[in-house]
């Protein structure tokens, strides 16, 4: 294995480790749940992403041919995640719950 | 790591013994899929644990039991199947019952024998 | 090098999941506890692609495309569920 | 079911196949041959269920979209990033989107880009799908927020679905 | 290897996958064909009795996988004793079923021939996680049974029934995991030739494991303290379907006579008649449980479902002796107990039909429109469950009392089998006396009519403790032979040796 | 082969005599009297044989596992029974022709009655004690039906049940006894057993098996304390007491004591036991009958202290006595029939049977009062009659117990104080009836004599009693002789039958009971004034009391033990498991196997700590439904998460589909279930159930760790070896799944087809109302199938397809099958419902479930059975590698049939699942058709 593609993998590991551990904080720390939703929709998906490529990489420099399948993993997650923050978040107005000080604008409910 | 994953399978089978004796049929629902989770893993690892021994051949040198794998399998199915059933018997139940409290009617459980002699009036 | 960073990114990811629980466990609403839920669904993907590379095989790999393509389903029947009770209808 | 022996949905069955292609991890003889098989009996069966399917007018125009939210995903990824980071508490604003796509398939592309770029998550469509429900994370003003989709996203679709 | 040995098992299976097509057909032709195919069950079961009768083991290894690999098929004479057994008994359930019983349900005739399914595979598997899975088969089935019909008085008692199975499926489960992950093996001729091997700390978990095997096994067969689920649910089934159950018990007591005389049978070592010492106090506790139920119960059903437990009790008690006396003679006890409680399932159906809102109630009621039939019915059913000449029960009890050799064994034995009797016979004369004879004036609205279905099948399976009286000799001779062949199961092993088609050996 | 068609002849004349119902009364009563006349002719011939003292025996081998045959056996003793049986059976029907009215049931009655005589010949007859036992018992259910022939009578269930209850019990008694004493001796057959009397009292058992066998001859002859069931069994009709209880039914105990004589008599146990019961039974039984204002209720009593009498003479184990006994059972057997059926008669013609209100018969029906009064002189003892010669008899035995001191006399006084109430009661029955004054208040009135043919059995036993009486030894001195010879089974002890054998001590004594009961009567108000004083017990109510008692005892131990608690059952049943299994568990303790513990892996550790919690958070928040429900849901993927971790991608991926589907599911249920789980049990309750779910968890976790910690070698090596070359696939779970174990796979598929088909079933006719809002005070929202969540899932469906396929096809190689496949699919088609709402996706979508799912077990099976064809065995697979331009090598193989079959099942069955559950969600309904439009 080519050591660019050593350093690609290692950053990129780091890079999906690093966003996906921020989304988690973010989940963690943010004061309401609108809030909160901003750090798994992206966040994590980055970061799971970044993974992702390292991934592909990683099998590709195997001597195996290369390892494109887990770019679909990036290309399903990238479809249905904004579905379930949608969800989430409709469900949330629907159910009132709290919102941090301070926010311009109100959720509506329909 | 076995002790810890022991203690997995001994806190699934406690959780769900502790809900299988509730009193109303989500919890039993519930503590009957933690008790075939932890049911699920226990048979699994009768083939005991391995790391990356996936047994598909040639993907590894040594390769994990795939006997219980497969046991499993048909497990998890089978335990889909009931879960299913049960949790629609226990819609059932609401419906005839109005209440999803496992032993129906409290009015049932009583005795109500008529002795012979309470019914001789009729004669 | 690969090895340093694969036990570091997977100590980040394990991380995040301890805080995803976190969360699941504080609350306070229903939608941050199935918020949670959807985000270990994700990190579990990562886990298992940072699995496959631990171990260097790509058996394990489709399990995190069944994730992807069916995770989210359990989701958004749990937020209908509790915007709309009835989850098929 | 078989109407036709044709492709009934191009375009999928052109995703399909190379979805194909990627699951079978590269191009191959077999690849190939049951790629073409299944993304024409797949769309077959289901296109049924895609009743309102969206006019894709200008699809070439896609990949340079997908790329430019990929950018904008890393990009806003660190802002966020370091928002959380920072410990300071966000400004948070939920934006009402005065929408001007009309299909209902490229409402959802627009509002899906908003959710995966960072700092805005589509909350809500109105019944009516004129407004799209927006909160944004840490924003200046409403206006700031609606003028940056329109522009950056809002535009290209409506190139797209025309 | 005689492809006969599918036969019991690919009839229902094929036969259940036509019902499931044909919901909508007309129902005459479903009736048709769903009776055709339990009538071929007969049919193949009794083929193969006469196959087994020779007294040789025969196996039949699926996918041609020599055993202990692949799971195999071994008919021996108790395998094929109970297909015939459960054969007939649910020819008859299902001509009754036809009588009306399996309307409002399309899928009615789809469940009962799976639920034969599930027994015929539990019957002829030599493989014990084949049988958890033939248990899972046959549960299902019966749980869509028991819940057949209209109203609402068996969600409870079905619910419960369920529950408690799904638990007793986990505790399988467990047990053959821990008996695998000792032995390695799950053929149960090689579990019988692994099991006496194992020693030291392996000793410990296979013992846990086949004791509480024991208990998943009790629990289907219904001893005490696992038999409570049994009465209501029993009680509140439609008649062909709690009828049909008459056998469920008996599939756990078949797996209790087949495990624990081949695995932990004689030659086990040092798991030797597991848990028999056990079985025995509990199975006349069972039998003492069941009679109280029966002495108490409040309608025929209810008495009869307890009759059920009696039975088991009856069984095991005989059974834990050990001997082959007593195998054989619960054996005998198996065939009648198990034929006549089905019968009297459909007899008490046929009377609360006839008796308006008194249902199957032990009070009194206008006179029923056909008493003289239906007391006929129940008098030998009730004199063939109690255990009274000249009928079929007094033999069976006969046979069993013969089978205990003189000591303690023995007094218990005697005192609790003859002393349930003796209540037994009270509960179903007072039970008898009310429901006939204490008629009040007035009459049933629609009283329902008998028709040739049901009176038939009915009083076929009560008139079959005469057949059995009748047959009595050749009936001892298997039952004799079929002991025999249990107790000396160390043949059973040969089939390990079963040649594959067309691989040298 | 005549013995047999003795007894068989009543049992065909039973089936038969119903046939003639419809002829009447009369032809009935010829048809029924067909099979006892040639009976009676077929024991003729046999006579000789018996004189001589001879036995006759006919043998046919039935069962002899259990040691029963088809032996008869005809000697004196039996010869005398049967001719009992058959003569006075002929007489009752006769008698009965008259008695029974014209629209009664006489077909079942004649039956009965015949069913009754054949099980009494039976009995007499058996020369194998179990095939007696037989008929033993179906006298005891024939009797049953007998009694209760007029059910509509309260007293007469009762009595009949009563009688069932005792006479049946002892038959179970009997039924001990005999396989004790078969079991001494070896044999059932009375040749065998009767020689062997010495083995049996040498016996340990014998002092068991003795009390057994009389237990049952107690209770069916109605000995003290069994005798209660007697006189309330003549709520019988007439012919059935005068049948049963005076020749047949009550004599089989006596039967069973002389048939036994030999084997068991003659110890002091048997003196002791038989002579104080019928002491007891005899002075009882004159007591009572003194007070019975019933005229049957007098001979019912009477019967009782005459049987004591026999039961006497037997216990007292002298040869005389004995024969004195035979001798009785004759002539109580005559006069009594005739008493029985003279009060028929006089019931018949007054309407009564109550002797306040029926008086001074005499001059209304002189002709039956005379042969009344001739019968009951027999029985009080007036000489010249037969019931005179047997009382001597037994007064002179008293005489003859060799009881120590002051014991002596009380068998003498016993007999004496007995005989007096016999004259006092006989006294009463001629006087009362037929004298004293006028009849009070009859409801026929006035009574005149019967049809001359109802008088003809009385004669004819009046007759009987006379000539035996007067000509013992002519008339039954052979019979008596071959009888007692037949009983003692060895030589019979000098005795003379003549009128009078001068004055003698007995003689004296018969003086005394006729005078003392002469005496007794006229001041009978004394005496009555006397009993009176005592509380009368109606053993009919104390027997149903004791019924009653018993039933509603039992129902509440019923109700207290089986309380209909599924906490309890499933307490019990864990309680069990841990009972059975914490002996070896706890031998084992916390063991750690030679392979040791693998190093900790700080991931999965953390993992797993996360598993553990959350489990444990189910059980503590299982309150909080929802929440445990996502709890829940992450249990499930650490499972499956764990499954990839130790190397079961296959496992891994099945239980991260049937996940989402369980979790669909349960919200599906969750929607119309209370939201929260109200506390309902107690805090130690739940403390009690929280240590049974720890030691259970405890119990798992020692045997996790020991199972995982030792070595172990498994049939697993050969799959490993066998699968690519056997079964032509590289994934060895699934070539295990559809090849080795294809058809543990069949019968899963099965399941999971029988479930969907069973849920469907279920919720067919259900209806069930939605909650209104989440109960925490929301209503629920309009938005019923959201935009963004309809749009995207229309491209995931035919894109899930395409995973599906690809995890399908590539399963028998690589990770993956039929089964995830199908779920994949279902999961597509679910989040169509989900999106777009019931109307709209079914229909689009093209087929039945149903036959989605009989399609998927048709492939299986069909995949299953191609082999057959080719001479293999069922689910025997084939594959081969094909190689084609373009494409390139692929595999083809059979399994992959199998597989589809699976794939089918899978998603039929999930679908018609969850659809069923979506489909009773009524409110929606309408708009899905407006939106679909
Ligand atoms: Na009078
Ligand atoms: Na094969």
């Amino acid at each position: 294995m080519s050591t660019l593609a050593e350093y690609t993998i290692v950053v990129m590991l780091l890079i999906g480790g690093a966003f996906t551990l921020v989304g988690a904080i973010g989940l963690a720390r943010l004061p309401d749940f609108f809030t909160r939703l901003h750090g798994p929709t992206k966040a994590t998906t980055l970061g799971v992403g970044a993974i992702i490529l390292a991934s592909v990489v990683y099998f590709s420099f195997q001597g195996e041919g290369i390892g494109i399948t887990e770019i679909l993993i990036m290309a399903f997650l990238f479809m249905t995640a904004p579905i379930s923050a949608n969800m989430l978040a409709k469900a949330a107005m629907h159910l009132d719950v709290d919102v941090m000080e301070g926010t311009k604008g109100n959720p509506w409910e329909q | 790591m076995e002790l810890a994953f022991a203690l997995a399978i001994g806190a699934l089978t406690a959780s769900g013994v502790y809900l299988l004796l509730r009193a109303r049929t989500f919890p039993v629902v519930i503590g009957l899929t933690l008790l075939s989770y932890g049911v699920n893993l226990f048979l699994f690892s009768s083939g005991r644990l391995a790391t990356g021994g996936q047994p598909i051949i040639g993907s590894t040198s040594q390769y994990s039991d795939p006997l219980p794998q497969a046991l499993v399998l048909t497990a998890i199915v089978i335990g889909f199947a009931m879960t299913a059933f049960v949790v629609v018997l226990a819609l059932r139940n609401l419906a005839d019952n109005e209440d999803d409290h496992v032993d129906g009617y409290q009015s049932e459980r009583t005795p109500k024998l008529k002795t012979e002699e309470a019914e001789v009036s009729e004669k | 090098m690969i090895a340093i960073a694969l036990n570091i990114t997977i100590a980040m990811v394990v991380l995040a999941a301890v805080l995803n629980v976190y969360r699941l466990f504080k609350g306070p609403d229903a939608p941050d506890r199935v918020l949670a839920l959807d985000t270990l669904y994700i990190n579990a993907i990562a886990l298992i692609i940072l699995l496959g590379i631990t171990l260097g095989t790509r058996m394990y790999l489709e399990a995190a495309i069944l994730i992807a393509v069916m995770g989210f389903v359990g989701t958004v029947a749990m937020a209908k569920y509790l915007k709309r009770g009835s989850v098929i209808e | 079911m078989f109407d036709r022996l044709n492709f009934p949905q191009p375009w999928l069955s052109l995703t399909l196949f190379l979805v194909w292609q990627f699951l079978s991890n590269g191009v191959s003889g077999a690849s190939v041959v049951m790629g073409l098989l299944l993304a024409w009996l797949i769309p077959q069966l289901t296109q049924g269920f895609w009743p309102d399917r969206p006019a894709l007018t200008r699809p070439w125009r896609l990949p340079g979209y997908l790329l430019r939210v990929l950018v904008d995903i890393v990009i806003a990824s660190v802002t966020v990033a370091r928002l959380i980071l920072s410990g300071r508490p966000p400004k948070p604003v939920f934006v009402s989107y005065p929408l001007e796509l009309e299909q209902p398939m490229a409402i959802t592309i627009l509002a899906s880009t908003i959710s995966l770029t960072p700092g805005t998550v589509s909350a809500d469509v109105s019944d009516d799908q004129k407004i799209l429900l927006i909160h944004a994370l840490d924003a200046g003003s409403e206006q700031e927020v609606i003028d940056a989709i329109k522009q950056r996203y809002e535009k290209p679709l409506m190139e797209m679905f025309r | 290897m005689n492809h006969w040995l599918t036969a019991p098992i690919l009839i229902p299976l094929l036969g259940g996958i036509l019902q499931v097509f044909m919901g909508y057909a007309p129902v005459s032709l479903r009736r048709t064909l769903a009776l055709t195919t339990t009538v071929l069950i007969l049919v193949s079961a009794i083929v193969l009795l006469v196959l087994a009768d020779d007294g040789s083991y025969r196996a039949y290894a699926f996918g041609n996988w020599a055993p202990p690999f692949g799971i195999v098929l071994v008919l021996d004479r108790l395998a094929a004793l109970m297909l015939v057994l459960t054969a007939i008994l649910a020819l008859f359930c299902h001509i009754y079923s036809v009588g009306g019983a399996d309307e409002g349900n399309r899928q009615f005739h789809a469940l009962y021939l799976f639920q034969l399914l599930g027994l015929n595979i539990a019957f002829l598997t030599g493989d014990l996680f084949n049988l958890f899975v033939a248990f899972e088969v046959l549960l299902i089935a019966s749980y869509g049974l028991l819940m057949h019909g209209a109203g609402t008085a068996r969600t409870v008692p079905g619910l419960h029934y369920v529950v408690l199975n799904l638990a007793g499926s986990s505790i399988f489960l467990i047990s053959v995991g821990m008996i695998y992950s000792v032995t390695g093996t799950l053929n149960m001729a090689d579990l019988a030739l692994q099991v006496p091997r194992v020693s030291g700390e392996d000793l410990l978990i296979v013992k846990a494991a086949g004791m509480m095997l024991l208990v998943v096994f009790g629990l289907k067969a219904a001893i005490l303290p696992l038999c409570f689920w049994l009465p209501r649910a029993y009680a509140k089934a439609t008649a062909p379907v709690a009828a049909l159950f008459a056998v469920m018990t008996k599939v756990g007591i078949y797996a209790i006579l087949r495990v624990y005389t081949l695995v932990f049978g004689d030659q086990a070592g040092e798991l030797a008649g597991l848990g028999m010492d056990w079985l025995f106090p509990m199975a006349l506790v069972t039998l003492a449980m069941g009679v109280v139920g029966a002495v108490g119960s409040e309608s025929l059903k209810t008495l009869v479902a307890w009759q059920v437990i009696i039975s088991v009790g009856t069984l095991l008690a005989a059974m834990s002796l050990g001997s082959e006396a007593g195998t054989s003679a619960a054996l005998f006890y198996l065939l009648n107990t198990t034929w006549v409680v089905g019968g009297l399932f459909l007899v008490a159906d046929l009377i609360s039909r006839q008796r308006g809102s008194a249902g199957d109630r032990i009070v009194t009621a206008p006179r029923m429109h056909n008493r003289t039939f239906l007391s006929t019915l129940f008098l030998i059913g009730a004199v063939a469950a109690a255990g009274l000449p000249p009928l079929s029960g007094f033999f069976a009890k006969l046979l069993i009392l013969q089978a205990a050799t003189p000591g303690t064994q023995m007094a218990w034995l005697w005192s609790v089998v003859l002393a349930g009797g003796f209540f037994t016979l009270i509960a179903y004369s007072r039970a008898g006396s009310i429901v006939f004879w204490r008629t009040v004036d007035g009459h049933v609205e629609n009283p329902g009519r008998l028709s040739g279905t049901v009176s038939v099948s009915a009083g076929a399976l009560v008139a079959l403790s005469f057949v059995i009286v009748v047959l009595a000799g050749p009936i001892t001779r298997y039952t004799d032979a079929t002991a025999a062949q249990l107790h000396n199961s160390s043949d059973y092993i040969e089939i390990l040796k079963t040649p594959m088609v067309g691989k040298e050996e | 082969m005549s013995l047999p068609l003795v007894v068989l002849l009543p049992f065909l004349g039973a089936l038969a005599a119903p046939l003639f119902a419809q002829g009447g009364r009369t032809a009935i009563a010829i048809a029924s009297s067909v099979p006892a006349i040639i009976a009676l002719a077929a024991l003729y011939p046999h006579w000789s044989t018996l004189a001589d003292g001879g036995v006759v025996l006919h043998s046919y081998e039935w069962l002899p596992a259990l040691g029963i045959s088809f032996s008869f056996r005809l000697d004196g003793l039996s010869l005398l029974f049967a001719l009992l049986i058959l003569v006075i059976g002929l007489l009752i029907i006769l008698y009965a022709r008259y008695y029974l009215k014209a629209k009664e049931n006489v077909g079942k009655f004649y039956s009965l009655l015949l069913c009754f005589m054949g099980s009494m010949l039976g009995i007499v007859l058996s020369s194998n004690l179990l095939l007696m036992l037989v008929f033993w018992e179906l006298t005891s259910l024939t009797s049953f039906l007998l009694i209760s022939f007029w059910n509509h009578k309260q007293d007469a269930r009762r009595g009949a049940r009563m009688a069932l209850a005792v006479t049946g019990g002892g038959g179970l008694a009997l039924m001990a006894g005999i396989l004790i004493i078969g079991n001494i001796v070896g044999s059932f057959e009375l040749d065998d057993v009767l020689a062997a009397g010495d083995l049996i009292k040498a016996h340990s058992l014998y002092p068991v098996a003795l009390t057994l066998v009389l237990l049952g001859a107690f209770t069916k002859s109605a000995q003290f304390p069994f005798h209660f069931w007697l006189p309330h069994a003549m709520q019988a009709p007439t012919p059935v007491s005068a049948y049963l209880h005076s020749a047949t039914m009550v004599k089989a105990g006596i039967f069973l004591m002389a048939r036994l004589y030999p084997a068991l008599a003659g110890t002091e146990q048997w003196f002791y036991m038989v002579s104080f019961t019928g002491m007891a039974t005899l002075l009882i039984g004159a007591y009572v009958a003194m007070f019975k204002h019933d005229l049957k209720g007098l001979l019912a009593h009477s019967t009782v202290s005459h049987l004591g009498l026999i039961t006497l003479l037997f216990g007292m184990g002298t040869k005389l006595a004995a024969v004195a006994a035979v001798f009785h059972v004759i002539n109580h057997a005559t006069f009594k029939a005739s008493l029985f059926m003279a009060a028929g008669i006089i019931d018949h013609e007054t309407g009564t049977r109550d002797m306040r209100r029926i008086n001074g018969l005499w001059r209304y029906m002189p002709h039956t009062a005379t042969l009344a009064m001739v019968a009951a002189a027999s029985m009080a003892g007036v000489p010249l009659l037969n019931g005179f010669l047997s009382k001597e008899m037994f007064f002179a035995e008293s005489l003859q117990l060799n009881l120590p001191g002051f014991w002596a006399w009380v068998p003498p006084l016993v007999a004496t104080l007995a005989g007096i109430f016999a004259v006092a009661y006989s006294a009463r029955f001629i006087h009362d009836v037929f004298f004293n004054g006028k009849p009070v208040d009859l409801p026929i009135y006035p009574p005149h004599e019967p049809p001359r043919y109802m008088k003809i059995p009385v004669e004819i036993l009046v007759f009987a009693c006379i000539m035996v009486g007067v000509f013992p030894a002519i008339s039954v001195g052979p019979l008596l002789y071959t009888a007692a010879a037949a009983t003692l089974g060895g030589p019979v002890p000098e005795y003379h039958l003549t009128i009078a054998h001068g004055f003698n001590l007995p003689l004296v004594m018969s003086f005394a009971a006729f005078f003392g009961g002469l005496l007794m009567y006229s001041q009978r108000q004394r005496f009555f004034d006397f009993h009176a004083r005592f509380k009368e017990i109606d053993e009919k109510a104390v027997f149903e009391g004791v019924v009653s008692w018993l039933a509603s005892t039992a129902n509440r131990l019923t109700f207290f033990i089986e309380n209909g608690s599924l906490q309890r059952y499933a307490a019990l049943l864990v309680i069990s498991v841990v009972a059975v299994a914490i002996v070896p568990l706890t031998s084992l303790g916390v063991f750690v196997g030679e392979n040791g513990l693998s190093p900790i892996d700080w991931p999965t550790l953390i993992g797993i700590a996360i598993l553990i919690l959350c489990a444990l958070a189910t059980a503590v928040m299982h309150r909080e439904r929802f929440y445990a429900l996502i709890l829940l849901s992450v249990v499930g993927l650490l499972v499956s998460l764990g499954f990839a971790r130790f190397s079961a991608p296959d496992l891994a991926m099945t239980q991260l589909s049937v996940e989402v589907v369980t979790i669909v599911l349960l919200m599906l249920a969750l929607f119309y279930m209370p939201s929260w789980t109200p506390i309902e049990s107690s805090t130690s309750r739940r403390v009690r159930d929280a240590a049974i779910a720890l030691v259970a968890g405890a119990g798992m976790t020692l045997v996790t760790l020991a199972m995982l910690t030792r070595p172990f070698t498994s049939i697993s090596e050969y799959f490993l070896d066998n699968s690519k070359p056997g079964g032509g696939g590289t994934n060895v779970v699934n070539v295990i799944l559809v090849d080795f174990r294809g058809f543990d796979t069949l019968g899963e598929i099965t399941v999971l087809a029988i479930a969907a088909l069973g849920i469907y079933s279920m919720l067919k006719n259900t209806v069930l109302t939605p909650p209104p809002g989440d109960g925490q005070g929301h209503a629920w929202n309009r938005d019923a199938y959201p935009l963004m969540l309809r749009q995207i899932a229309r491209p995931m469906l035919p894109l899930a397809l395409m995973v599906s396929a690809y995890i399908f096809l590539r399963g028998h190689n690589m990770p993956g099958g039929g089964f995830i496949a199908g779920l994949i699919t279902a999961v597509a088609l679910i989040l169509q419902y989900i999106a777009s709402g019931m109307i709209w996706t079914q229909y689009r979508v093209p087929f039945r479930y149903h036959n989605v799912i009989g399609l998927g077990l048709l492939f299986a099976v069909i995949a299953g059975a191609a082999s057959y064809a080719f001479g293999y065995p069922f689910l025997t697979s084939t594959f081969d590698y094909i190689k084609w331009p373009v494409v390139g090598k692929f595999e083809v193989a059979s399994a992959l049939v199998f597989d589809l079959g699976v794939y089918l099942t899978v998603i039929g069955a999930t679908l018609l699942a969850l659809v069923s559950i979506g489909r009773l969600s009524p409110h929606s309904a309408i708009k899905s058709i407006k939106e679909s439009a």
